[in-house]
């Protein structure tokens, strides 16, 4: 029952979502007729070349013809080379997921170790040192983690290339290698920024009576955590997550122009400068989803982790 | 990478349970831990090692051109954009003749031309054994086919259909002679289809030109991913001497820094043109070789004669003494690029330099301005966002300051917007943009252009030299429209785009200027690495 | 007279997802300068039935009537009525006063109510000096904030802001259950005085029977919803009927040799 | 420890309030003049050196504070505006309204910031500082929305606000006298922290060309100029760099010092 | 000796009035004492500083030494082979003093397998006849629930049995039936005793409740504000208490004794606050 109440509410919300996203993108002034024909254009080709595109129908009618070829199946055509970009979109979108998956791989192993020695050593100086340091962590924006990165390790020291990609198919290592510096770049900053909820979801965990109850029963305090204090932060954690996952694809947008990687993020301010609409509302669209879904498997995994929830539903309750 | 999965309770109490072995206080927490953190180190360090190693046998070069531009089609004659040229043309694309790094014209398809008297009537004799990378004969009737295209053709640009304009009749003589019959002579036609209104295409790819064009040149294409890579490989059945490189990669990189630094750490082998050459000190060791040519991208602060004040010639002139040019371009372009005084390049056969024409002298400005009787003016500069614009507008705003001037200054999307704006809708009073195009001096005779420049005298001696009969005839001409537009202030000529070309010290045969729009690669070699 | 009265009230709760029946048809009525003291332990619905006389909570079936006439949320006039007799007393001193108020407002908040007359806004300042004499707080100065106060003089303080409309019920919802034994003396001590002086009628609900048996004449028993036994204080802890109640008599604690 | 979070959060706050106020009052020479000598090295009357066309550094940097303020300070009061109010009528409400108010949130909240931004900035045509203060502020109401939902919700649990239903209050004075007290400190942290991101926003945003206009100077547009100098005169990048660290830094801090300020559950005395 | 606590100070981060200072008391095998005092009085303190419990802030001197064994300052490893072994602890809270998201059975079951290293099988059976002994119906059911699922008698039963299962020589109560109902709480005191008897481990029990320590403890110490104001015997206490606030303690605790709605006997009239 509740899984299905999850559902409907995902499906509304995506519904709204792609009525904001068409009329957002539609607001862009030029448009892709300036684009084509480019510095030699005169008004009157440029009048001719939007009507044979069908530029000049009313908003709400491509809002249709768009949302049709979306439900049907299969990805609108980009209006500048008419070329069906399905395969670029889905290419490019595995090209930023990979790199936001190792860049949370990053963030996550850098904060739990991190949020859980900052929650236990509050009052001690190393735990004020870690919480700082994840201050400073999250005070630095991305692009300049990102080109310290690149002259450090790219240029002067050449351990990593500086930047690029290399599809996994070509050559593995390769496409590892040149994936180190941009996850580190964004794992870092979303790093840090996690350390803080890690800490404050373990402190909470600290704080609570079971964790004093496991104490005078002989869990010394690491293991206390870890038999105890894991499973009830996980929850806190998956939302986190679950919640940076947007910030995070914002992230890999400055990240793979600093990096120079043909992600989804460059790919759309490329789209967005070519006024190429269809693509741009259709990427904009996949964005916002995909960000929904993460929410709504968030949710359904909360029954996962507590049995709370878990077995009330087994119990029929 | 082993990451702690803390989203399924399951798999949690296993990985506690499994992991328990219950000797007290806590020793479970530690060989848990261990083994975690051992995967994690151990699989760092697989990366780290495969990146610096991986060595293969000698093969030929695959060479990597970093460009600054993308194109959103492949067909150079439908959709505008430098890029599209830059690497299909004389590459992929031929043309019945060629221009060549000093830009004179050299026969290519045809191996040789003959122009008659009255200059109306060209024949071209073409070579025999050329073939399309498609394997078809490039014979007159596919010669016509893709001339006669560019007229017919709906879809086509504009600026290029105008080009044509001059031919009245093309016939096949034989299978290897065409013969071109124009109204009316015309010296630019012929540099017209050096370029890309000559491109000969394959005649069964006229279809689907934007996708997958089919041409007669040394190379052709292997895979485009749209907006950031052309992959082009060697054409083995190239009728001419063919290329000893493997193929060549047009990578694009949106923010020149990247480049600079892709080309650094060695993931590059060329750079097509530096766009910010303020860090060219970074290229200054043996690793790489820096080729300093001119190309034919003036880069000009247009005025929009419409606009009241700038119809003014005394406000133009005034203007033009306030800009200090030459600290201009060394502060914005570290001194690389010429000074030029219209709109021509020192390729171009009838150059003059005229950049002293309006030496930077304050007093003479406000003087002038006085003299217009226009105070307090304020102008609007609405300048593109390329590389080039912002730190040259920065800088003029704070001259004009100087002599009382002042311009807001806004910045346009480019292409989408800027184009809307300024070259459609006319919007603006000045902006700063470079034009590319070989020779287009011309441009100034058609009042029709986003300038809105109506002057007859520059349209007359223009047109006039188009038909002169000697070429010597047509410089004169051409170097008088020149100086009259230099004394009208047309526009103020800042300087001309340098051609900064970098590439590895290994790679040889690769021309300095850009004097057409490809970046022609047809002579560039490598040792096999 | 009677006051207030239940006829029928029935209760039912959604908690995530599963119906849970607190009140299970009770009737009850509570007449002029009745003490009386409803006991029973956690989830007997004893804080339910309080809150649905006081007019805060809106029964699921059967009426309440406040002198006579039924309440409902429709009857703007006669919920008026109500929220000027009527008025209630929580439990837990640290939530039942809003901390970033001083307690002279807080003690005033009601006479500015949209119900009460609007004469009685003018002297609101002495009206509120009078009742902190009244609850024994003239050594506080009104200014203070709650945390600068102890839970009995917190608890005093929510009493004071209960007298101001001067009302003629008052209901203490487990008024002394969170204070500790010394000042909870004092807290009874004063409701003691305050039921006579100011001839209010009092509805005490409590988990505890020897504060119950100190303060009320009548009594009634609780259990799981239902009223399982009611009458005079003395007689029920005499003889109770029920033996629930016998066994709730039962367990109290009792100190050695008293 | 605690006051010592919140001091030095507070000193780098004042120092960038500072910067701006001084901006606006002097400035040791005009941020926009070009001249000689460029890429000059600290001197008299160029107390930081210059960029590469010349102009004063010192000067830019103060005035990047200016618009580095402006964008939080509105860009938080957008979110603040819209998002609190919203949040405590969310918080307040049961069934449909609530679940409604939720869901817009998600929505925005599934946009990220800088999407928006991107989407925002084009749409307006050209980079404008409007463009992104809008931007960052329409991304900062759901986290607004949702920390005071989660803080009205405790409000309204409490038992003086049955005590004022009790005495005849409805809900507008509830929400009034006290939802919105005491839902306060919850928000000021929020602001702090929103603040750090919407400078951080902010930067991004002119480092891909589309947040303030490339006249006025702003920290991030800085940096992306002085990217291709990075080899020889790294101070055009630093500089600037550190003043954004440095905002953030102070504006987070602050957040944390006010949290355990006016968090009075952090008193424990076990575990 | 078992457990001797003298001169025990504890203060808490750079606060300067000490929450408990110079508390000193002793607890044979088998005896039972009760620590009575209001809330904010500092017996919960004593109790989580006699099993080494207290925060990081906290700052404590003194001695405690059990079965001659100085405890003060010894490492947290020491210190956890006594937790949950020698001696064993329960809250007042049972609500929250469950990990949620563990079956009741199993979180006992840790504290067996954790200090006599029994495996799986062994721990089951264990788990069960505890959870029998203190009076829950259903041991079974109970083992396999989850804590939301359960009332709080239950839930605080399942705690004692966790402290009780490893026969702990101490047992440390901490409110332990101050949040059940009344009637609940008498048969919780009843087995707590029951069970106490059988395994003749000592108790130090904490209440602000004379009468149920009085029904639990021999002897009993009286703490106001952080320190022991008198101990001794429950009946010499009770008879004749020495310190007038014990007096006000014993006159307010039992307002049975009073005419219904006549005025209550106050501490203030014993005993005045210095």
């Amino acid at each position: 029952m509740r899984t299905l109440k999850l559902l409907g509410n995902f499906l509304i919300c995506l519904a709204v979502a792609s009525v904001v996203v068409f009329a957002v993108v539609n607001l862009l002034p030029g448009d892709i007729a300036g684009v084509i024909l480019g510095p030699n254009a005169s008004p009157e080709s440029v009048a001719a070349l939007r009507e044979r595109m069908g530029l000049d129908e009313p908003l709400v009618m491509r809002y249709v013809t768009w949302m049709g070829t979306l439900l049907s199946g299969h990805v609108p055509r980009s209006a500048l080379s008419g070329a069906p970009v399905g395969a670029d979109i889905a290419g490019r979108f595995a090209v930023t997921g990979w790199l936001v998956f190792f860049g949370m791989g990053v963030a996550i192993c850098l904060a739990l170790p991190m949020g859980a020695w900052a929650a236990l050593n509050r009052h001690r100086p190393s735990g004020w040192l870690v919480s700082g340091f994840a201050q400073f962590g999250m005070a630095i924006p991305a692009f300049m983690v990102g080109i310290c990165l690149t002259i450090i390790f790219g240029v002067k020291l050449r351990w990593f290339p500086a930047n690029g990609y290399v599809e996994a198919s070509t050559s593995v290592t390769g496409w590892l290698s040149h994936l180190v510096l941009p996850s580190i770049t964004l794992g870092a900053v979303q790093g840090a920024i996690l350390v803080r909820y890690v800490r404050s979801a373990f402190v909470d965990v600290l704080r609570t009576d079971w964790f004093r109850t496991a104490r005078s029963v002989g869990w010394r305090r690491w293991a206390a955590v870890w038999r105890h204090g894991l499973r009830n932060t996980a929850l806190q954690l998956v939302t986190v997550v679950g919640l940076q996952v947007g910030s995070l694809f914002a992230g890999a947008i400055v990240v793979e122009s600093v990096f120079a990687i043909r992600g989804i993020g460059t790919y759309l301010l490329q789209n967005v400068s070519n006024r190429d609409l269809p693509v741009v509302s259709t990427i904009v669209l996949m964005l916002v989803a995909l960000v929904l879904v993460v929410n709504l498997l968030v949710d359904l995994s909360y029954g996962f982790i507590d049995p709370r929830l878990r077995n009330r539903r087994r119990l029929g309750r | 990478m082993l990451c702690l999965h803390s989203s399924t309770g399951a798999l949690v109490d296993r990985a506690l349970d499994s992991g328990a072995t219950y000797n007290p206080y806590g020793r479970i927490m530690r060989t848990t831990a261990a083994r975690v953190v051992a995967a994690t180190i151990s699989a760092v360090l697989t990366v780290v090692l495969t990146a610096c190693g991986g060595t293969s046998a000698p093969a030929d070069r695959q060479l990597v051109v970093g460009v600054s531009t993308s194109p959103s089609s492949l067909d150079p004659t439908t959709a505008d954009g430098a890029a599209i040229s830059q690497a299909l043309l004389y590459n992929v694309y031929e043309t019945l003749v060629k221009i060549n790094d000093t830009g004179d014209i050299v026969p290519l398809l045809a191996k040789e031309w003959s122009v008659s008297p009255d200059g109306t009537s060209y024949t071209f004799e073409l070579q025999p054994r050329a073939t399309f990378a498609s394997g078809a004969p490039v014979d007159s009737h596919a010669v016509i086919a893709s001339l006669q295209r560019i007229i017919d053709d709906p879809a086509v640009l504009p600026i290029l259909k105008k080009k044509m304009e001059p031919v009245s009749s093309m016939t096949a003589v034989d299978a290897d002679t065409v013969q071109v019959q124009l109204n009316q002579p015309s010296n630019s036609w012929l540099f017209d289809i050096a370029e890309r209104a000559g491109i000969i295409m394959d005649p069964n790819s006229h279809a689907n030109a934007a996708s997958q064009p089919q041409g007669s040149g040394p190379f052709r294409l292997d895979n485009w991913t749209q907006g950031d890579e052309i992959k082009l490989v060697r054409n083995s059945s190239y009728w001419g001497t063919g290329t000893k490189l493997a193929g060549i990669t047009f990578r694009k990189y949106a923010d020149p820094n990247a480049m600079n630094a892709a080309m650094l750490s060695g993931e590059l082998d060329i750079i097509s043109n530096v766009a910010a050459p303020e860090a060219l000190s970074q290229f200054s060791d043996k690793r790489f070789t820096v080729l300093e040519g001119t190309s034919t991208g003036e880069i000009i602060l247009a005025y929009n004669h419409a606009s009241p004040a700038l119809s003014n010639l005394q406000v133009r002139q005034a203007i033009n003494y306030a800009i200090d040019r030459k600290a201009l371009r060394d502060s914005v372009w570290a001194g690389k690029g010429e000074l030029i005084g219209s709109m021509v390049a020192p390729t171009d056969p009838w150059y003059q330099d005229l950049s002293g024409e309006y030496p930077y002298d304050p007093a003479k400005a406000r003087e002038l301005l006085a003299a217009s009787g226009i105070t307090d003016l304020n102008l609007r500069l609405r300048i593109p966002t390329l590389p080039y614009a912002p730190g040259a507008a920065s800088y003029i705003t704070s001259q004009l300051a100087e002599v009382g001037i002042t311009a807001t200054v806004d910045q346009l999307e480019f292409p989408a917007t800027w184009v809307q704006t300024v070259m459609v809708e006319r919007n603006y009073d000045m902006t700063i943009i470079s034009h590319t195009e070989s020779r287009d001096i011309a441009n100034f005779a058609n009042p029709g252009y986003y300038w809105n420049y109506n002057n007859t005298a520059v349209q007359e001696s223009i047109a006039a030299a188009n038909v002169a009969p000697t070429t010597a005839e047509r410089d004169q001409l051409m170097a008088q429209a020149a100086k009259l537009i230099s004394d009208d202030a047309a526009a103020d000529f800042l300087w001309l785009l340098p051609n900064l070309v970098v590439t590895t010290s290994d790679v040889t045969g690769v021309g300095a200027n850009a004097v057409s729009l490809s970046f022609d690669m047809t002579a560039a070699a490598a040792p096999p690495k | 007279m009677t006051l207030l009265e239940a006829r029928g009230l029935d209760k039912t709760y959604r908690r995530s997802g599963n119906p849970v029946r607190a009140i299970r048809c009770i009737d009850l009525s509570v007449a002029s300068g009745d003490r009386l003291g409803i006991v029973g332990e956690s989830g007997s619905g004893k804080s339910t039935l309080v809150r649905m006389l006081a007019g805060l909570l809106e029964p699921s079936f059967g009426q309440v009537l406040y002198r006579g006439n039924p309440i409902n949320g429709a009857n703007r006039e006669q919920l008026r009525e109500l929220r000027r007799g009527v008025q209630m007393v929580f439990q837990d001193p640290r939530s039942s006063l809003n901390p970033r108020m001083r307690i002279g407002d807080i003690i005033a908040e009601p006479l500015f109510s949209p119900v009460q007359p609007r004469s009685i806004r003018a002297h609101a300042v002495e009206r509120v000096a009078e009742l902190m004499d009244l609850v024994e707080l003239d050594d506080v100065a009104p200014n203070v904030y709650p945390h600068e106060l102890s839970g009995g003089q917190r608890q005093r303080v929510a009493i004071a802001r209960a007298l101001a409309p001067a009302p003629e019920v008052l209901i203490a919802d487990e008024a002394v259950s969170a204070l500790d034994v010394s000042v909870r003396a004092h807290v009874l001590n004063l409701i003691t005085d305050l039921v006579a002086t100011q001839n209010l009628t009092l509805v005490f609900v409590s988990h505890d029977l020897t504060v119950v048996r100190h303060l009320c004449d009548r009594m009634v028993v609780m259990r799981d919803g239902v009223i399982v036994e009611q009458g005079r204080t003395e007689a029920i802890h005499a003889n109770p009927t029920d033996d629930y109640t016998a066994r709730l008599l039962a367990s109290v604690p009792r100190l050695p040799g008293h | 420890m605690k006051r010592a979070v919140l001091w030095a959060g507070a000193t780098l706050v004042a120092l960038v309030v500072l910067a701006c106020l001084v901006s606006v009052a002097w400035l040791p020479t005009d941020p926009n003049t070009v001249g000689t000598p460029t890429l000059a090295p600290p001197s008299a009357d160029h107390p930081l050196g210059t960029d590469n066309l010349g102009r004063d550094l010192a000067a830019r940097l103060l005035v990047g504070a200016r618009s580095c303020l402006l964008v939080g300070v509105v860009a938080v009061s957008i979110g603040a505006v819209i998002g609190v109010p919203l949040g405590i009528i969310a918080g307040g409400s049961r069934g449909v309204a609530a679940t409604v108010l939720m869901r817009g949130a998600d929505i925005v909240y599934a946009f990220p910031a800088l999407l928006l931004a991107i989407l925002l900035a084009a749409a307006r045509g050209h980079a404008s500082t409007f463009t992104a203060m809008a931007a960052i502020g329409l991304s900062t109401i759901p986290a607004f929305m949702r920390v005071t939902r989660s803080a009205a919700v405790d409000v309204l649990a409490q038992d003086y606000v049955m005590a004022a239903r009790g005495a005849g209050f409805g809900l507008g004075h509830i929400a009034l006298r006290h939802v919105l007290p005491n839902v306060a400190p919850v928000v000021l942290v929020q602001s702090s922290s929103a603040f750090g991101v919407a400078i951080l926003a902010e930067a991004s945003l002119s480092y891909l060309g589309l947040g303030t206009p490339p006249t006025t100077p702003s920290w991030g547009r800085m940096i992306y100029e002085a990217q291709s100098f990075v080899y020889s005169d790294i101070q055009l990048a630093a500089l600037p760099g550190i003043c954004i660290a440095a905002a953030v830094l102070g504006f987070n801090l602050l957040g944390d010092g006010l949290r355990d300020l006016l968090d009075p559950t952090l008193r424990e005395i076990t575990r | 000796m078992m457990l001797k606590v003298d001169q025990l100070t504890v203060r808490f981060g750079r606060r300067t009035t000490p929450a408990i200072s110079g508390i000193g008391f002793h607890i044979d095998q088998g005896e039972r004492l009760g620590l009575i005092g209001e809330s904010g009085s500092g017996k919960s303190v004593t109790s989580l500083a006699v099993m080494g419990l207290l925060g990081d802030t906290a700052r404590i001197s003194g001695s405690i030494r059990w079965k001659g064994e100085e405890l003060v300052g010894r490492s947290d490893a020491h210190y956890s082979r006594l937790r949950g072994a020698a001696m064993g602890m329960v809250f007042q809270e049972p609500m929250t003093a469950l990990d949620p998201t563990m079956r009741c059975g199993r979180q006992v079951a840790e504290v067996v397998r954790l200090h006599a290293g029994a495996d799986r099988g062994q721990a089951r059976a264990k788990v069960l006849e505890i959870l029998a002994t203190v009076g829950l119906a259903d041991p079974e059911r109970i083992a396999d629930s989850y804590p939301d699922e359960l009332s709080g008698g239950q839930r605080q039963r399942v705690l004692i049995a966790m402290a009780m299962v490893n026969s702990p020589q101490l047992l440390i109560a901490d409110e332990p039936t101050t949040a059940l109902d009344v009637t609940v709480q008498a048969k919780v005191l009843e087995e707590l005793d029951r069970m106490l008897a059988n395994t003749g481990a000592g108790l130090l029990f904490i209440s602000h409740d004379l009468a149920v320590v009085a029904r639990m403890c021999e002897r009993i110490a009286v703490m106001y504000r952080g320190s022991i104001v008198e101990t001794g015997r429950l009946d010499q206490v009770l008879g004749n208490p020495q310190h007038p606030y014990t007096a006000g303690l014993i006159a307010t605790a039992d307002i049975t004794s009073a005419e219904p709605g006549s005025r209550l006997p106050v501490i203030q009239d014993f005993w005045r606050q210095s």
